[in-house]
């Protein structure tokens, strides 16, 4: 106990330099006083003055720098966490898949989220939302983007989308990697990497950007007698991914190993459960710009709403995994747990504005007990998702455009399924076709010992945790 | 000499290395492993899927000791490491020819 | 070097591609051009109109756009970032465990985080700020939360509460859960998951909203004479953690194997420092939403200066540790950084808005000295921590809320020793009391031998890294 | 599948309860009826009239309340995403070395954004932006900050640095520590504990805002005929970082058996790619703060040609980065595709707010590309980097910053090259010159031994991942 | 008794694994190792540096059997563990004087 | 044939290696364990509570070569690893059986 004494001095010293004169306690005291006792002088005066004909000069503009702004600012801060979701995908999948494929699963992460924003760029924005139609609701042809801030009174979309066009831009990029994204994870551990690379280019270039023009960008879903509601895209991303990855599996096939002969089935363990869990924290964190950043604006009313039943969701949705894969399964399964919370996230997607918080409860409760049972399912059905993702975001994401009918008197039941088949039929055709496409040319899988050694050494020649022995590297 | 290769459950580690310590024994060399035995059927799940987990993790102990000590060893590591359950682990013993200290060169029962 | 040329050939294309006429560079040039030499046309005209129009229609809500709008928007991001807190609670206790409990450290940070929101919504935030009290200044009871935008004038608490009821409700929440966090990782590696469940659900629900509300929702400490002050809660959310954590572990006991006879100590090691050290950025981070949005407005005179102090008492609050831990124990120790900075930053929390940067300095240095002598001291006297949090949380929570009264002459030690000695007194003993009837009843601690085979494999049947080779899978 | 009429069931139960009077669908219906109706209350008005009145008694500063609180707002954000990426380069710089230094580095990596804030407050921030200068557009000493609050107007730099003092220092402050870093991984895994300390002390508080000054701080490069231009920092931060690491490492030397006799190399490989890849997501996703936070405002036009613009370079880097290794080195190098990420986020650095999102994405190709040879260049010349900080931070400042005299008219070639070799020169001297003084002094590198056995053992005495066997410990 | 030291490919280890269970054999012992061998020159990179990778992922399997059924043994694993390409691996035998079931305290045969 | 074990420090695994190339030895198995010997008594800090770390880590280095060689190997190994300081390791050598090539089915001296 010799040093506490130490301690005491050392303290003490530190107390009386703190509180002597000329001490920062000292001086924030006299500071204080100054302030209270300030009048504004000449040059206060001046400066505001000046400030005052600063905003006057930017005249046309001036209006702007109030909803406008904070709005914009909201937009941009959205489109980074959308960004960081994608972080959330990396460590996700790759805490639900082996070892000897780390590598390959985050190098496909790094390629979607890079090549999503080129295309989106390149072609997808103006797809999305169409200038023109090419064929009327359905396709509008895309073109780059070019100076989005040409549209000089700023006020680019009024209050209802209070944002420059490039804030527009940048936020609707982010969103559309994450249907490539979630396709990434399910066809995990097998598929070739250039083919999954121009798979998911073809997806995020084009049949992302089509399918959202129809509901999004005032298409056909927009135009039906009472208009298909998706807030954030439960469906039109969600639904979409989840779908087109179910569609790609299906001509992929199962992890070998997996399904035994007899039935038998031998689950393949994700190799690292602490990355697995970052990923869906950071997820939720990045749902909250992605739902909220969908308000579009920075309306008060909304966001408040929408971070509440977002957050609700995803808890009750946590808890409904849990307690369902205990009754279910006899043991707290931390995986169901963590698809609880996403489960939860992709339900309230497309409501997260046209429900209460309660309502979000009940969403996210149902969502949380649904995904085990999918992902039970389709296990069930062999068709081998390593992260459970058709569940989440295709069967949830079905569940949450459709189940709003039920709590909105101004949105249709009937819309609602029309949407819902739309989008997640229209991604599972695509993705049929593009991977059959995919198998008859460039090969769609890994050869056999090329997945038993692991994709990190047989498409990069790297491992993804190479010391062997603490010291010896 | 005598090479003394014990499979042990993993948290009984601490234990062995003090009854051997007890005994005056200096050296040993500790192995991550997974076994593979009669203690199966415990059945683990992963997403909803049971399963059952062959391989259980164990450590494996080897000490090399000079001859006459062999069964004094082998008796404080079962004395150790047994908790009287299934999966306990085996001890198997294995002749040795030669031991080399590297540092010194010196060779035979000196060299452990 | 053969590449080389390669590279100055793929340049010089690049180059000539870039400036051609038509090119990227040029087309930029000729829309600034145009930009400058713009005039507003009629449509623009329009536009502007129909957006002041717009604002105006919104009439009643209209004067909401300005501060109330930037200040709303500053508190849910502020939510979110204390929403990441979870996540680095739930790293940094994972990394300062054992292996053979990730699973389970992380299963009960998922639930928490969860069950604190959705109990938050139930009972708390009506108990926290009661509407009523039942027992004047003492207890006022919960009911679920309703629809939080029912005050039509959204002018929710006025300048200093410029916020919504739903962004109110949902930053309170994600607090919320903080205070049983900080007891999840002193139980970690022993507590029975089902008791521990129990006991933070009671926790979150119960014990911190009704010693909150003594403090925050108008009760006896803010009616003191001068009334009690703690900002963002070094008392009323750490000081009260850490102490209910103290008392829990009093009641479960160490860790099996850490405390031997004859007064020898073993320590038990964590598992994954590069985990542990994640964690403590982004509590870090996290914090500046803790320590900002408790500033509940955009004001912007306190944020910069609470970011200011958070950011130097947590800078100050590593540096003082590392040199502490470099002197007393020879070696300079990476836990003890990583606990320095979350030290300061609990220090500051009292006072963050109270105080300049060089008190905050101050404070911080204290705090990571102190945090070093704490946390040898609990394990002197037995009392076994594996995350350090009561020493962090309680003991620095106590030192942050009392020396504020040094610093700022509207601070009165009196009041801050009667608050900090509530909050932490009644956690201490509602955490005692729990915990002995849940040792009663369910069983507080886990079996010697799920103890020894770790809590994944015993409670969950789950193991974090199961990769068994390289290459096995 | 007996299970499913479980399902069945409870979803039914639930549906009901939602659905029924009294349910919360109902209620929710009830209430947005009763919005619709309602008539402001005398209340409501009153409410109203006080609101108004409070924002004018703050008479003086009522003129704040607009753009001014919302860029302020965003600048604190940036501060904390700024913050952020130094989670960014710990992780990086840990997963791409080895296990037996990873303790090391991260002490490291918590030290220098510790120390950074601390001297940045003590002298930097006055040195950085000198009131007067010692040696005109060349010197300012610096001092303590004191109440930066203190210029009661609020409008402390006008439109165009919407901040108060305490939000541009602690934004700038941030920034300060990333120079520093960028050595950090540089000299990792051979550089003695306290001879770095000591290195990047005086690097962080002298030596960068000195050579700041001379843009930022309206120094002699701000005095230039047409003034040199650096947006966020390609050469003012990056560049600055990577030839003070290249300086540093001339003398430092290469760790231990990477390079062999007979020209031969072994490579060390890194420990921990899902690590790293988290540090390259997290420094992409801080670096919207970094060039975004930049603006100084939240100036809509720019804020969103910047975070677009940062993006898409960003992405374009990663790409290319990645065919380069796939055609270059025949595998797709995971490695340099972060790397890549990193080129294109440090080539458009500075020049975001001053090209379109089209050279951006040009800037970023390059980057990508020079990315990869260099990092073959410095292996070839064996100066060793374990990160590729030097050929990220340094080769590509050098490119973004000369690169925008050509898509910029308003932008000097000359002035480009002047500041980019007078940050990178002084940058290099100055680390050269510490280097030897420190090597004359204290000793630079640890012993042979040392290095063999690890930093983390001979430094610190501890193991970044000390479990042996999944359930010893 | 002997002791039979498999070192094979990793991906082979279930199937090693269940030719031993058909043969009966209750028991073994799994270590992770890295080989160096025959099967080199395959080079990897890393931040464009070319290197060999000498040491390789492999799996040692050690089980201890009755002399009775060693030759049976290797032959299964033989069968089960060879994809006919370099670096299969290979099997060692080495003799055994003593097994000891910790359990039990059970001694030789019947040990294991 | 003999078995070589060889207990070595980690960062002595690469002169090993090339030590062992050098005299033509193609073939050898390395584990990851951890040793318990004489060098003793460092202690490490963890939350500023010191204790003795009795494990530290070593390699294994398994090498079967025919008769004649083998001391040969031994020396060769001994004169890698050495560093003069306590710790150095130690050197097994135990008899071998059988040896068995998985891919082509040789055995003895021509498998190894
Ligand atoms: N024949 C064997 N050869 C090698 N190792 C064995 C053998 N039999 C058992 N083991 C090892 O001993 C451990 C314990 O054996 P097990 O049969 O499960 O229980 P018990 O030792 O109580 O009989 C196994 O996990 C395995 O590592
Ligand atoms: N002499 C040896 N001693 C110990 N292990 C060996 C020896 N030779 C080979 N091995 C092990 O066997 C593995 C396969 O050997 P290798 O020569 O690559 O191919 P193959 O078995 O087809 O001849 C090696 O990776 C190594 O682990
Ligand atoms: N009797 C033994 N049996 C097995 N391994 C041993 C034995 N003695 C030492 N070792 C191994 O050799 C290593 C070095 O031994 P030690 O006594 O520390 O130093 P030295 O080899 O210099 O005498 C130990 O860490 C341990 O792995």
């Amino acid at each position: 106990m010799k040093h506490w004494y130490k301690l005491v001095l050392i303290m003490s010293g530190a107390f009386i330099l703190a509180t002597a004169p000329g001490s920062p306690a000292q001086l924030q005291a006299e500071e204080a006083e100054a302030a209270a006792e300030y009048e504004p002088t000449e040059d206060d005066l001046a400066f505001k003055a000046e400030y005052e004909e600063m905003v006057a000069e930017h005249g046309f503009h001036a209006y702007a720098f109030d909803f406008f702004v904070t709005s914009m600012l909201w937009t941009v801060i959205a489109a980074g966490l959308v960004f960081l979701m994608h972080l959330g995908f990396a460590t996700l999948e790759t805490g639900l898949t082996r070892q000897k494929n780390a590598v390959n699963v985050l190098f496909k992460n790094v390629f979607i989220i890079s090549i999503g924003i080129l295309t989106y760029g390149l072609i997808g924005f103006n797809m999305h939302y169409p200038g023109e139609w090419q064929i009327p609701y359905v396709f509008g042809i895309g073109s780059p983007i070019g100076d989005l801030n040409q549209d000089f009174t700023l006020g680019y979309g009024g209050i209802g989308l209070a944002m420059t066009g490039y804030g527009d831009f940048i936020f609707q990029a982010m969103f559309a990697a994450t249907a490539a994204t979630i396709v990434s994870g399910v066809v995990a551990e097998r598929i070739k990497l250039s083919s999954f690379m121009v798979f998911s280019l073809v997806l995020v270039a084009f049949a992302y950007p089509i399918a959202g023009s129809w509901h999004w960008g005032e298409g056909f879903l927009a135009e039906l007698a009472v208009p298909f509601y998706d807030f954030a895209g439960s469906s039109a991303v969600h639904g979409f991914g989840g779908f087109a990855a179910l569609g790609a599996v299906l001509i992929l096939g199962a992890r070998r190993g997996k399904y035994l002969s007899g039935g038998r089935m031998k689950p393949i363990l994700g190799h690292n459960i602490p990355l697995a869990a970052v990923g869906v924290f950071l997820l939720w964190f990045g749902w909250f710009g992605f739902n909220g950043g969908s308000v579009l604006s920075a309306e008060p009313k909304d966001l408040g709403l929408v971070f509440t039943t977002t957050a609700m969701s995803a808890a009750m949705g946590a808890i409904a995994a849990m307690l369902t894969s205990w009754i279910l399964l006899k043991k707290p399964d931390i995986t169901m747990a963590l698809n609880g919370v996403l489960a939860g996230l992709v339900g309230i997607t497309a409501g997260a504005d046209a429900v209460g918080p309660w309502a979000a409860v009940f969403i996210g409760l149902v969502a949380g007990i649904i995904v085990v049972f999918a992902i039970i399912f389709f296990d069930k059905v062999k068709i081998d998702d390593p992260v459970g993702a058709i569940s989440v975001h295709g069967v949830c994401g079905v569940w949450g455009t459709v189940v709003i009918a039920f709590f909105n008197p101004d949105i249709s039941l009937v819309s609602q399924v029309i949407g819902t088949v739309t989008f997640c039929g229209f991604a599972f055709v695509v993705a049929v076709v593009l991977a059959l496409i995919l198998k008859a040319t460039m090969g769609l899988r890994v050869t056999e010992e090329e997945e038993d050694e692991g994709l990190d050494y047989s498409e990069h020649g790297q491992e993804a945790y190479p010391d062997f022995g603490k010291v010896t590297g | 000499m005598k090479l003394i290769k014990a499979i042990i459950k993993p948290f009984k580690l601490e234990e062995v290395k003090e009854a051997l310590s007890e005994l005056g024994i200096e050296g040993m060399t500790v192995t991550e492993v997974k076994g593979f035995g009669r203690q199966k059927g415990h059945t683990e799940i992963y997403r909803g899927s049971e399963y059952t987990v062959d391989f259980l993790p164990k450590v494996m102990v080897e000490i090399v000791v000079a001859d006459d000590i062999v069964s004094k060893t082998v008796e404080a590591v079962v004395k150790a490491a047994k908790t009287g359950k299934i999966g306990d682990g085996k001890i198997f013993v294995l002749p040795i020819e030669e031991a080399i200290r590297i540092r010194t060169d010196e060779r035979g029962d000196g060299a452990v």
